[in-house]
């Protein structure tokens, strides 16, 4: 471990950002780890909620961003719910997601790949189609034997449709994600 | 009239932001004003000398300081000019510095408004006359309320200087939280033993009048002279007659009342007597507990009795008590920590509050001093304890530190190792505040000499694991980590909140008290144990969370306030009273109705119905004043004179 | 100019001094920063404040008026907070009538504990006033009128 | 009682995953008397991945839907998922709370948001408007015997500032209705303890673990059936519990049932329309020993 020297790393105007983003106040949290003792993730992440809180404080971007916590956090709202300050932490994780996307970290790339298996399979059908998102999930990954054992298991139930639900609106729903990609650029 | 003016610098705290010398030149174009000057320290002792030579080497006859609050100096600069010669209510203060210099650091719009300021002194001060106190009697009893260790200590430290106490206790024996603790913290000498001499004391002393079961019903008067009804709730037990053998309790059949002086751990008679140290040691009856009060069957008690002391026909009485003075000492209460559903909300038997805990370990609680877990009545070998369970937590609305729960938490962690020497404790807390004599020792020993594990977190949820024992999941934020303990027993230090009822005690002594129903004191620093209403004191934790030593010295600083307003000969009463002007007041009595303090008497002058202030009563709030449709009713240094030409200085055109 | 032109506007507050005039204190003792307009006018009591007085204060020109007291129940005197608030809210509905827009006036409880309160309190009083501009020449008010509002007593 | 109608979101994973929770909800409501007026041609709500990657996006395509049921005229929107709920509401409450934020989202869409209508879940429905006395008269084969563990899953009641229903930490909407329909509800302490979410696919060994641990505790407390009201949740314990079983080194055959599905058993409505052949764990021995445990109790 080395020694973080604080007048150099501090990025303050990250601070802000994230702060402005999600609405929240980052110098409210105490640090008494509440959202840490509450996190069913905790065993899974590489920095517990609470210090990612810690993080912000003092403004360690990269740290942060470059953690898999953000990307595992699947937004139970535990921290939220629990911390004795009422800061949504939860939110904070999402806003966390959101400037790591834009900025490029992307420490759990198979995660990742997943939610953007969905959002295109949105963006294509207007709605979720199952079997879709699957296939290019798994294209993306190459991991090709995810959830193998579970077809089987669905398909004679009649529970995964072969095709996609079609719906009138889905030309709607692509012209949102192009004028989000619009409104980003 | 010939006005002098002295502008404080209040070395840099007023001169930092406002150009005091401007302020002073300023003022010289005031009407009647003849000299002005800004003064570094206006209440320093040169300060003082510097406005007393300029009223004699000016022939001043009245003086208006802008420096702090009135409500800091104003008695101050009174004496200045009395010992000038002048009557002190020739004087008027501009505030410059709390509501001006603190507030703002515009330099010029700063230095305007203070100039502003002191023309309104001024304004009102042309309109001031002579003012002198009237003097009254004094009746040198003491009430205190709440027979906690603060009112206990307030009330035989007046006793012993002679004063005549009359205490009124809430519950059927004194004692407070502290008759319920097993022990104290940093010495872990026995609680009641240190308690219960003190305790009977009160019952014994000559000068100690004790109201047991009761509580102040109005209080109605002034400093010096309040009037105070007592309730006297029903016990249903004849005291004069119970010798407080306890047959009653045993035969009574009623098994499912509740028993508060042991937290409700384990369920008690419906006549009860709360623990063998009690004072008064007298049975008292729940009435809605009580099978013959209820049903009208049983009546057991009755039978056993061997004094005869039951009577189910009793009823609450009330009593009229005169005192000069008063003391609240009502204490805290525990916040009601079952919000935390998190914790179980009450589910889980295994979990219990610290104060449940104290019965617990103490050898006249309902387990005779063993520690066995409520559900299944094993003893713990595991005991995790939680900390600030309502404290220091905006998401329960209570935001601030009850301040004792670090010391009495690392004292039951010591008690537990005593008790039952294979167990461990564990204590999950957030910072450990131990600013006593002696407290950081103490709970360093607690982890050194006992071994409690402290693990630096709070606790994220508490669940039973289905075997038996409770699992404990907190952080460790110093490890960085979450961490599980299973336990056998888990106890939440609960914090402190106002007693129950304090806003409506506070209203009826006319005592403000703050968002938590905590008693405001006079001044955070300078008046500890006063209040805005003279004659009403405060001890304890009434005022605030506070650990023993605290309260216990509160008490006798409470007392010594009391002593010394009884020790003057007179009373003098505030001369800004009420007057009514005879030949105005048409006798329609909309002033005597409207006085909160009877303060005034209709009478007749020359066949006509006229008001008439009685001055020592008046409290100078100009109700009286501002109801009078004739403008008859006047209160001194405040008439409509006055404050019209205030805001005519304010706002001229 | 009891004002600085062009920058403050005359507001004039009448505070009870055991509750809101404390609380003042206690927000410059904290250092809470506030707008130079307002003039405090001490008082015993917001039970002595004669509607008459913010009248006047209308009439002679100020454009804004802020009375504060204690929190209702919690007042020094039992109940002068009490009758305080009968009078001015009956006052409140009268200013209109003379062409005053009743935002100029506000009755608003403070406690002495509150200092932060009273920034807020002062601040956003001030900021309305301030949108409302300088209060044009008020008629003189006939007392009769005004007894009205006396029948606001129980 | 005047028939209660509502604008109805089904989401997607009703067209697919929990196509039987899809049907026995609108089974149980039409037995119920609740009209369901499902919204016009709607679309996906974005779902996690959504808010994970933009909450104007994720407000955006939560908006759209809004907006069709404001057009149909209905003021309040059921769904039976919590995932979609969170977003449905999420979108409105943040619309409704800034102008600014309205704004940027009706940048996104091809026509702006007027009206929002509340969002409630069906579950809120039947336990306020309807309640537990409403199921309890319409019941004939009580699930007496039947134990179970009602699990909400972690964002059904949370977070409470945005949800407005029910208890964050121990809820008992479903435990009073599964009491209504005679079924014994054991106290299940990790009712919202999350069970991996939408971690299936990418980080299965996180399901296994919280997942694993929901089905041991359950196990443990002697349960016979869990009960859920979340689609996903439902998938992790039932399609996954194989997965769970073979990664734990467990042997659990506990059925998982949507709250709905047992309702719907216990108002008699017929088993087709309840899905229940579409359930990974046999739910049948379960069902099976209604009544029977009793007798021999």
């Amino acid at each position: 471990m080395q020694t973080v020297n604080l007048t150099d790393t501090i990025d303050r105007s990250f601070m802000e950002k994230v702060m402005e983003e999600s609405e929240q106040n980052l110098s409210l949290c105490y640090q008494c780890g509440n959202c840490t003792a509450s996190c069913p993730y905790t065993f899974g992440f590489d920095i517990p909620v609470s210090r990612v809180m810690r993080l912000m404080q003092t403004g360690q971007k990269k740290a942060v961003l470059t953690s898999s916590s953000i990307w595992l956090c699947a937004s139970c709202t535990s921290c939220t719910t629990r911390c004795p300050n009422n800061i949504d932490v939860a939110r904070v994780m999402d806003v966390l997601r959101h400037v790591a996307r834009r900025e490029g970290f992307v420490k759990e790339r198979r995660v990742k790949a997943f939610f953007d298996s969905f959002l295109d399979s949105v963006r294509k059908h207007g709605r979720v189609f199952e079997i879709g998102l699957m296939v290019d999930y798994v294209r993306k990954t190459g991991r090709f034997w995810t959830d193998m054992d579970l077809g089987p298991k669905m398909l004679p139930k009649g529970k995964m449709s072969l095709t996609p639900h079609r719906i009138k609106g889905k030309d709607a729903i692509a012209r949102i994600f192009k004028r989000f990609e619009e409104e980003n650029r | 009239m010939k006005i002098g003016v002295f502008v404080c610098h209040c070395g840099s705290n007023i001169e930092g932001t406002v150009d005091t010398k401007t302020v002073a030149e300023a003022s010289l174009d005031f009407p009647e004003v003849t000299f002005a000057t800004d003064t570094m320290y206006a209440c320093s002792e040169p300060g003082q000398d510097g406005i007393i030579e300029a009223i004699e080497e000016h022939k001043l006859d009245g003086v208006v300081v802008a420096s702090c609050t009135p409500r800091m100096h104003e008695p101050t600069f009174r004496k200045t000019l009395e010992r000038a010669g002048l009557n002190p209510y020739m004087f008027e203060m501009a505030n410059i510095r709390e509501h001006v210099s603190w507030i703002g650091k515009d330099r010029e719009a700063n230095t305007n408004k203070a100039a502003d300021l002191v023309r309104i002194a001024v304004e009102k001060l042309r309109r001031n006359q002579p003012l002198t106190p009237k003097e009254f009697d004094i009746n040198r009893r003491v009430l205190v309320i709440g027979g906690g260790v603060a009112g206990i200590q307030a009330a035989l430290d007046c006793a012993e200087a002679g004063l005549e106490v009359v205490m009124v206790e809430r519950e059927s024996t004194i004692g407070g939280k502290m008759a319920k603790l097993d022990k104290t913290f940093p010495t872990v000498d026995c609680s009641s033993c240190i308690l219960g001499p003190r305790m009977v004391e009160i019952a014994q002393h000559p000068n100690i009048t004790l109201y047991a079961y009761s509580e102040v019903e109005s209080v109605s008067g002034y400093v010096g002279n309040f009037e105070v009804q007592v309730k006297k709730k029903a016990t249903y037990v004849d005291w004069a007659k119970c010798t407080g053998c306890g047959e009653c309790v045993e035969k009574c059949p009623s098994r499912k009342a509740p028993d508060p002086f042991n937290e409700l751990l384990a369920p008690g008679r419906a006549i009860n007597i709360p623990f063998p140290q009690a004072i008064p040691k007298k049975a008292y009856i729940q009435a809605e507990h009580c099978i013959k009060l209820t049903k009208d069957k049983c009546g057991n008690c009755a039978k056993v009795c061997p004094s005869d002391a039951i009577n189910f026909e009793a009823k609450d009485e009330i009593i009229t008590e005169e005192v000069g003075g008063i003391i609240a000492a009502t204490g805290y209460d525990l916040f009601d920590w079952t919000v935390y559903e998190e914790y179980g909300g009450g589910r889980y038997p295994d979990v219990v509050t610290s104060l449940q805990y104290e019965r617990m370990l103490s050898a006249s609680g309902p387990t005779g001093g063993h520690v066995k877990r409520p559900s299944d009545g094993k003893e713990p070998k595991k005991v995790v304890f939680i900390q600030c369970v309502g404290s220091r937590d905006k998401s329960v609305g209570r935001p601030y530190c009850s301040g004792f729960c670090c010391m009495y938490t690392a004292k039951q962690a010591i008690l537990t190792k005593d008790h039952i020497p294979d167990s461990e404790s564990y204590v999950f807390y957030m910072d450990i505040r131990a600013p006593g004599k002696l407290y950081d020792e103490f709970t360093r020993r607690a982890m050194e000499e006992y071994g409690a594990q402290y693990i630096r977190g709070r606790v994220g949820m508490v669940y039973p694991d289905g075997e038996g024992q409770l699992v404990v999941r907190g952080a460790d934020t110093l490890m960085g980590t979450q961490v599980e303990v299973k336990a056998d027993l888990v106890v939440l230090a609960v914090g402190a909140e106002a007693a129950k009822n304090s806003p409506q005690l506070a209203e009826k002594l006319r005592i403000s008290y703050d968002a938590y129903g905590f008693f405001m004191e006079g001044h955070p620093k300078l008046k500890p144990v006063e209040t805005n209403t003279a004659g009403v004191y405060l001890a304890g934790a009434c005022q605030g969370a506070k650990d023993i030593p605290a309260s216990v010295g509160q008490g006798s600083a409470a007392a010594a306030k009391v002593i010394g307003l009884f020790s003057k000969e007179k009373l003098k009463s505030d001369p800004q009273t009420a007057l009514v002007d005879i030949k105005r007041c048409i006798g329609c009595g909309k002033c005597a109705e409207t006085c909160p303090f009877g303060a005034i008497n209709m009478t007749e002058f020359r066949g006509q119905p006229k008001a008439e202030v009685l001055e020592t009563v008046c409290q100078g709030c100009g109700l009286c004043a501002a109801t009078c449709p004739q403008g008859a009713v006047q209160l001194k240094h405040f008439t409509d004179n006055q404050i019209l030409a205030e805001v005519e200085a304010l706002c001229r055109f | 100019m009891p004002v600085l032109e062009g920058r403050e506007l005359r507001i004039i507050g009448f505070l009870c001094n055991w509750c809101s005039y404390g609380g003042a204190d206690t927000a410059g003792v904290a250092r809470f920063d506030q707008p130079t307009d307002l003039r405090i006018i001490r008082v015993p009591c917001s039970g002595r404040i004669d509607p008459l007085f913010v009248a006047k204060a209308f009439m002679n020109g100020a454009d804004g008026v802020l009375v504060s007291g204690c929190h209702p129940r919690d007042c020094h005197y039992a109940e002068g907070n009490f009758y305080a608030r009968r009078r001015l809210e009956v006052f409140k509905n009268f200013i209109s009538v003379l062409g005053i827009e009743p935002e100029r006036f506000e009755y608003t409880w403070v406690s002495a504990s509150e200092g932060q309160r009273w920034q807020e309190v002062v601040t956003k009083f001030t900021n309305q006033v301030h949108t409302l501009g300088p209060l044009a020449p008020v008629p003189e008010i006939s007392l009769d009128r005004l007894a009205a509002t006396e029948t606001a007593q129980p | 009682m005047s028939k209660l109608s509502y604008a109805y979101y089904p989401g997607c994973s009703g067209q697919g995953t929990s196509m039987e929770y899809e049907m026995s909800t609108r089974a149980l409501c039409e037995a119920l008397d609740i009209d369901l007026k499902e919204i016009p041609d709607w679309s996906c709500c974005g779902s996690t991945p959504a808010h994970a990657c933009d909450h104007v996006l994720s407000a955006a395509l939560s908006g759209r839907n809004l907006g069709l049921a404001a057009d149909m005229g209905e003021d309040c929107v059921l769904t039976p998922c919590p995932s979609c709920l969170t977003n449905l509401k999420n979108a409105g409450q943040h619309m409704s709370g800034s102008e600014e934020f309205k704004e940027k989202v009706n940048k996104l869409l091809d026509e702006p948001i007027g009206e929002i209508p509340d969002v409630k879940s069906v579950l809120q429905i039947l336990f306020e408007d309807l309640g537990p006395k409403g199921v309890k008269e319409k019941v004939i084969k009580p699930l007496s015997g039947l134990k179970v563990v009602t699990y909400y899953g972690c964002i059904l009641t949370r977070p409470p500032k945005l949800m407005e229903f029910d208890s964050e930490e121990n809820p008992i909407s479903m435990d009073r209705l599964m009491e209504a329909a005679g079924a014994k509800v054991l106290p299940f302490p990790l009712k919202t303890e999350c069970c991996g979410a939408s971690h299936g696919v990418a980080r299965k060994d996180l399901v296994m673990k919280l997942s694993g641990k929901l089905l041991d505790m359950a196990e443990q407390l002697g349960a016979d059936a869990v009960v859920t009201a979340c689609p996903l949740c439902q998938m992790n314990l039932d399609l996954r519990q194989g997965q769970v079983n073979s990664a734990n080194k467990t042997s659990h055959k506990l059925p998982v049932f949507y709250y709905t599905q047992l309702l719907g058993w216990a108002l008699g409505l017929p088993q087709a329309q309840l899905g229940l052949d579409k359930l990974c764990v046999n739910p049948m021995p379960a069902l099976r020993g209604i009544g029977k445990k009793e007798d021999a109790a």
